[in-house]
């Protein structure tokens, strides 16, 4: 590492794009890992293939991670990549558009054979026909070298190829200047039990390394300096990740088990599996037949006094849809986990989306209020889970939680949280006989109590027909029906109470805000932040909770003479708020099954700021 | 959390299984003999009331837990096993029984019906048979006979009808048998079988719905017919029926028959002698497609009940074996677990 | 019938109310075709407990039927009763609210014993203690005499008992001067197979009749003349039954088979036993084993060529909503019936509410569009269906028929309409190879061609993943998912060329309009009717389309200085009114299982109207 | 209404009847075997491509549709046997055809695979198990074996594994077979056979998925071990089986017991004669549980094959028996109904 050209950068977008064969996703989550140890903030897009394996080689198999690192408090994968590794032909042809001019791409050049070419339905050959002139072009035979350096190995040469992946983070690792330590410790324990493996990797990478010294491939090298994060202990946490810490916690802090319901479905699966591996922590995880017993159980776990849970997509969610409105009636908490992605119906299984809000909110026959909370980035998660388990207790309901594809396959830098700063969360179940009625309310949160099975002298029944004010019992008076859809009505709304109020970035009042919710945060904040510097008149704001919204939305609203509200869907929130203070907000739709960039959204906001003048 | 003290053990009556609630089925409904019969067996089973849990779906069979002084929930259609499941892991203390019908978990209900089979959850199934709809008055249900007219069927149902049992042999049930509304004798002993059975134990109980298909099993608890059509299974006694108890099962290769005692061919010891607790559900298979020839009886009590383990108790077993070797969890090490740095 | 004091009522409302195996509903019915076919105008309200047969005698087995009759074309099926028929004492009890001051009260005297009076938790005897005193109260042993008039039959007294049901009927004959003929000739044909019952129901019905004659119990009697209906052959048609003759007449308009999936749920049920009757006209109705199935099958026979229904109320609507959205992706032609009952969850199944909006409008994932139809009346369920069925197959699209458990077991004289006054409906399937390609649309409508499998050369695949623009092949490129999301949105919003513009009854702008949707109807109508009597300037609307709405509503609403939208729920259609087009439209909300009466309305209307001075 | 005319029958070819499309699943998998089995035995049906529909739910399985140059319906997960109920019962000339998965049938499809079976449309229904959810990357299925572990089962499944086959007899199914994806010869057979047959007939395929749980079927596909642990039932043959054909199945009560042909004590006049056409289940459910006892041989081939009616087909009959008592509807006749009145 003689090169003395080290320059500094504030920040770099790297994307590693090859075949799903060749473990992208891996050393991309490497990278990312070094980086947030290194002190830099991070953010990570990966984009994998609706396919398990697609054919080798093709357009359809092509998997690509995105990771964005900064020497600041950077929110998003980064709009335009600087540095692109490119392991085949089809990985550069789906690629090379988000290349910035300029940028620097490294390919492995042997895959640019006859046979890679015509997997991807490439004519000519991208490298040699001018396609490439515009980026720095480095074209390395990563296969040859990778073969080199593990030919003592004992290994055979497809095996070998394998660990190609490594060779092309090592020379990422000698450009960014980044130690190897963590990548070589990582590879150490996860092939315990295959030590050649681990070994075959290691010297990959250090071949990839030292190439870079030896060839000097590149005239400079770069580094990002930490970022100045605020102050504390960090690990990097992956969205879903977080989904199910935040549950845990809210968990042990109740001191309440939990119980998961659940179904696979991408991309909400892993929450399944990360609560899978908590079993000491007393989790129960129930892979269910289906959505509906996957619900179904959870409502019956949480009669019977469990922290209960129920994590899908959105299919899933339409199938919840008739046993989330019993819990509505029975008024039992249940916490619904919706990781959105591209629909409709099937749609793009492995893409993010924004569009199940209104299904969250309306999707249930009759007057069916539930509470709606959305996680913005991934570490959020963890407490916006915990947010909605203490909502869900504390006021007897179901709590639909909203993530998305994005931010729940999204990972970054997390502030671990000191547990004794976590917000009170205390469970009570009802004992007392004494003037027990079941369906009786807590003056402040209009909360029934929660009575478990097995105390004594508390037997009583509840169910999915109307319930009579109070006693609980099965009834069919016309003004019981009346007041009881008014009561479960006031008392989601009540929950307003417990939303602190809402925090306006920029100007309190004036020509244009920004209203976002979910995994547009990124990227509307860091826009908003770019037009700010630029003395452009606009402020933002995140809802955390959109169903009830914060008290004093409306009032936000008014202030501002145009109201922008970007979606990754064709208009939802923008519907609610419209309806809800009759302010004529307006969307911005995008709904091609990716996140929004900042520059998208910074380029719409000086498009309105420029017309108003 | 366990907020709740156990109580001591109290002496219950029938009189103690008896919510205030006024009962609502139709005058005559077979549903009467088996709430009674319910309520007079459980206080043989020395648990308090408050660790008891009717879990039903929809229908007019699903309205049972309304009556039954104990905690109950009331769900909703086609989904009670899925839910006493969650209550049954959440808490494997908890007895849980099933109430629910034949359009309830055929029907709507299939899959978590074969599903709650499979997993084997330590809980009690009661299928309430009259093989109709009754709660929407009476389209014809999933037990229905093949050519049967109902609203729904104006010229005679399409469909052939599940053998309820066979279908939960099917599914490796680990407890199967069948009761009658009219033959509450019987019932209180298929319940009892039922409670002691550790693993999903389902009960067929026909039922008479004498508004939208009355008489449907009149030949089984008739006076008269009866003991000519049913056969009472009972473990380790060969399989004799009739009146006159001059009758009996005698199994040719794998195929039953009846044979007549008096005319000297058969005697006692020629007869298949029930065993409810061979692996095999080969038996109980047998058993149940007697009921698809009319020249044999119906057997009634306990087809089959096996041993294996059940998924509550496994679970339970899997999070204690998980916290002895990891130690419990606690929120600071969760929080702080992985690769971690510090930012000062 | 000698009395010559015959006075002459523009309209009268007469409930019967007995215990629900008192035959309620069959005397209703009864009265009400009699009444019909005299030419009156009618509307009906049955209300009957949940119970298949809840104890005898007991509140909870009440069962009523209302009926309002008019000499001019009436609305509603009465807000207060003039006359009510109590069989028994619960039955008096619950219904004597409903009884206008000095109205007409008949009771079976007999049934109110101390049994009875215990049954109906009463303490004391209301026929004794002064409760009737504000009525014409008529005490009849009704019994007793209907087992006079039967002792020749040789039916035992239980039996005889039966028949009391259609004494009452005959004293009601007698007091409104009605033929008897009608229901004599129902019961003999009824009662074809068993001559006994029909000679013993016909022998009440007379003695009935002769009791008045004989007793003069009555000073008066009256008669409601024939109402001036527009010329034309009518019949008395319920809601679900018009909403299956709907579908045939599309289904034998078109040329296509009819094919309905279903599974039984209150009170959707009898669309599905109307169908399964008309196997002549090639009725496919199948049974499924549940809500999920019947959507699916339907789906399929979509797919294969027929006119696909699926039937069901609230609860099964959720179940459904996965599958809808395949048929949205699909953009296979689908009609889904929702006969609306009060939820959420199992709620009341035997009551009404308008509660499921907007669960049609948005309870599936991802932006999936799908239009939306609602009826307003019995007869006018007839017409509903056979234009959602027709706007199915012309847009390639699943639409959304809204009903309500009021008006789908309501009834109301239908003017028989021609057949070839019918809308014009062909449907064309698509066997031209030139060109083909599953995703191309028809420029006008945007719908794709409906290509049935066996049609040669054309074989094709469809399913739920996001199709390639024309060639419905399964793409996840970016920017094809944005275009497809966009497309489908556009071709529903299309259908507003299919929308006639609105009517508006009343001034086209000014003070006040009421907008209605579905059931509301006849409650509105005769609300307004009644305040622009007395020169209120209202106006109303009542839409038929609700997504999309009708190209002219915008300017319609800001035409007014307040808009009222009367809803059986908590707001649902005035949400969207007020999202789309920023208007202050206010709700009126009822959620008690009921119907608006128009006096409700009217009260509204008139508070509003003083307010604004 | 049926706009389509009729066209004549074309000799096809197995290239008629692939598709542009490029396959999508990883290579090696067992996919690949059974999409090139059923390519190449269509042809021999004399059907017109046009004729074949093949309808599938959502699994890496469910991709097959789109590989087959016929009309397909890629549908939603657990859904395909309900949609093609419709397709069927709306153009009964259709040849359908359903292709699920492990997880899509018997998992969250679970109740349509069993009323599907009970009505016995006439169609094909192709179950690739794989012991396993390929498609969402590995979670174990219904079929995975009890204590398995997966990213769901980190410490082991705790659910026992349903019998597809037992699960389809006791259904009352018609046509129940198994094949195997390395023993396309087989599997023809098998394919033929159920095409053949007028009912539902369903077929388990074992299939090897070599990225989540490679070797499930190993010991029954390897070619050193295959003839030793597997038993094909050939119908009208006794059951023998083994390299050396020296084993054979002889049934003792109803228990299937291997017996040495070479010993002397057994020879094939004691083996158990296959007959798939028995109306009684029991033999085939007998079959059915061989897979259960290590010491038996797995069977593959035809177990059942009976006749019974086709809901479709009664459906077909009683739409024109009601025409012809009836006659055809026409609208006036329709809308005129019942009591009318006029108004002048
Ligand atoms: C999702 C849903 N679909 C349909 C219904 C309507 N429904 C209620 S009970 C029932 C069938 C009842 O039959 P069964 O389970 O045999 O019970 P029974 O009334 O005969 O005891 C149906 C179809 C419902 N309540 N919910
Ligand atoms: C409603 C719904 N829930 C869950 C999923 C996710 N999902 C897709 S395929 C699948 C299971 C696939 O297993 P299997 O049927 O055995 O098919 P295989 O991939 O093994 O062929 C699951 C859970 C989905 N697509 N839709
Ligand atoms: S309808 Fe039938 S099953 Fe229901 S309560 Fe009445 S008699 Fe019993
Ligand atoms: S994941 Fe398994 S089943 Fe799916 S395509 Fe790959 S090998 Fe086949
Ligand atoms: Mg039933
Ligand atoms: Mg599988």
């Amino acid at each position: 590492m003689a090169s003395d050209a080290v320059k500094t950068l504030d920040e770099v977008t790297i994307r590693f794009a090859g075949d799903s064969g060749d473990g992208m996703q891996l050393v991309g989550t490497e990278l990312t890992n070094t980086s947030a140890l290194f002190g830099n903030d991070v953010g990570t897009l990966p984009d994998y293939p609706a396919e398990i394996r697609a054919p080798i080689g093709t357009l359809a198999g092509v998997s690509g991670f995105q990771l964005h690192i900064g020497s600041f408090d950077i929110h998003t994968p980064g709009d335009e990549v600087d540095v692109l590794v490119a392991m085949n032909p089809a990985a550069l042809k789906a690629n090379i558009k988000a290349l910035k001019p300029n940028g620097v791409l490294i390919v492995n050049a042997e895959s640019f054979d006859e046979k890679g070419l015509k997997l991807a339905a490439l004519t000519s050959n991208p490298l040699e026909d001018g396609s490439v002139d515009a980026y720095q072009t480095f074209k390395v035979q990563m296969s040859s070298h990778t073969k080199a350096a593990l030919k003592e190995t004992g290994l055979d040469f497809r095996e070998m190829e394998r660990s190609k992946n490594f060779f092309a983070l090592g020379m990422i690792y000698w450009l960014f200047n980044r130690p190897m330590e963590t990548t070589i410790k990582f590879l150490q324990d996860k092939f315990a039990k295959k030590p050649k493996l681990a070994e075959a990797n290691i010297l990959a990478l250090r071949a990839g390394h030292s190439y870079c010294d030896a060839t000097e491939a590149f005239v400079n090298s770069y580094e990002v300096n930490p970022a100045k994060l605020p102050p504390g202990k960090y690990r990097n946490l992956g969205g879903n990740e977080a989904t199910a810490l935040g549950l845990i916690a809210a968990s042990q802090k109740s001191g309440l088990e939990l119980f998961l319901g659940s179904y696979p479905i991408t991309p909400a699966s892993d929450i399944l599996h990360t609560l899978a591996k908590y079993k000491n922590f007393g989790v129960k995880t129930f892979q269910a037949e289906d959505e509906i017993a996957a619900v179904a159980a959870a409502i019956g776990a949480s009669f019977a006094g469990d922290l209960a849970i129920t994590s899908t997509s959105g299919p899933g969610l339409c199938l919840k849809s008739e046993a989330i409105n019993l819990a509505v009636m029975a008024e039992l908490p249940l916490i619904i986990i919706d990781v959105q992605r591209a629909g409709p119906s099937t749609g793009l299984p492995t893409k993010t989306e924004q569009a199940d809000l209104l299904q969250a909110m309306y999707g249930r026959n009759g007057e069916s209020p539930v509470p709606i909370i959305a996680a913005s980035r991934p570490g959020d998660c963890f407490e916006t889970a915990y947010e909605a388990s203490r909502i869900a207790v504390k006021y007897m309901t179901p709590v639909l939680l909203m993530t998305d594809g994005y931010i729940g396959n999204g990972a970054e830098p997390w502030l671990i949280p000191d547990s004794d700063s976590l917000p009170e969360f205390t469970a009570k179940f009802a004992t007392n006989k004494e003037g027990f009625a079941p369906y009786a309310r807590d003056q402040k949160t209009l909360a029934r109590p929660w009575v478990i099975p097995g105390t004594p002298g508390m037997e009583h029944r509840i169910g999915g027909l109307e319930k009579k004010n109070i006693e609980g019992t099965v009834n069919y008076e016309p003004d019981n029906h009346d007041y009881m859809c008014r009561i479960r009505a006031a008392k989601i709304a009540n929950i307003v109470n417990d939303i602190p109020p809402i925090e306006i970035f920029g100007p309190e009042s004036g020509e244009l805000l920004i209203v976002g919710w979910g995994g547009t945060y990124g990227a509307i904040r860091t826009a908003v932040e770019r037009c700010q510097k630029k003395k452009m008149k606009v402020s933002r704001l995140h809802l955390h909770w959109i169903n009830p919204f914060p008290k004093d939305f409306g009032d936000i609203l008014r202030k501002f003479k145009y109201v922008l509200v970007p979606e990754v869907n064709l208009g939802q929130l923008v519907k609610l708020i419209r309806a809800e203070y009759l302010v004529d907000a307006h969307g911005l739709s995008k709904i091609t099954g990716q996140p929004f960039t900042a520059g998208e959204i910074e380029t719409k906001i000086a498009e309105i700021l420029s017309a108003k003048k | 959390m366990s907020a709740v003290t156990e109580a001591p053990v109290i002496k219950l009556t029938k009189k103690d299984f008896e919510s205030d609630q006024d009962i609502r089925w139709c005058p005559g409904c077979g549903d009467y003999s088996i709430l009674a019969t319910v309520q007079r067996t459980l206080p043989e089973f020395s648990l308090n009331k408050e660790k008891y849990v009717f879990v039903s779906g929809i229908g007019c069979s699903s309205r049972f837990p309304y009556y039954m002084n104990t905690y109950g929930f009331h769900t909703i259609h086609g989904r009670a096993p899925a839910i006493a499941t969650g209550i049954k892991i959440a808490n494997p203390d908890l007895n849980v029984w099933v109430v629910s019908g034949d359009g309830d978990s055929l029907s709507i209900g299939g899959n978590h019906f074969i599903h709650v089979l499979r997993r084997n959850l330590d809980l009690k199934y009661l299928l309430f048979n009259n093989r109709i709809y009754g709660l929407t008055k009476g389209q014809y249900s999933p037990t229905s006979e093949h050519g049967k007219v109902t609203k729904s069927s104006p010229m005679g149902s399409l469909e052939h009808s599940f053998n309820p049992i066979a279908v939960a042999l099917g599914t490796g049930a680990t407890f199967v048998a069948r009761a009658m509304d009219r033959d509450p004798k019987n019932m209180q002993e298929v319940i009892r079988a039922a409670h002691n059975h550790r693993g999903t134990a389902f009960v067929e109980i026909y039922q008479n719905c004498n508004i939208f298909n009355d008489g449907a099993f009149e030949s089984l608890t008739d006076k008269e017919t009866k003991l000519e059509n049913t056969l009472l299974l009972e473990h380790g006694k060969p399989l004799v029926f009739g009146k006159a108890r001059n009758k009996g099962i005698h199994l040719k290769g794998f195929k039953p028959e009846a044979v007549n005692l008096d005319e000297g061919k058969y005697s006692v010891s020629d007869l298949l002698v029930h065993d409810m607790s061979v692996n095999d559900p080969t038996l109980a298979f047998i058993y149940s497609q007697m009921t698809e020839d009319p020249g044999l009886p119906t057997p009634i009590g306990v087809f089959r009940a096996i041993t294996r383990g059940c998924y509550d108790q496994d679970m339970r077993t899997q999070i204690a074996f998980a916290k002895d070797r990891l130690g419990a969890g606690n929120i600071t090490s969760l929080l702080n677990k992985g690769d971690t740095w510090v930012v000062e």
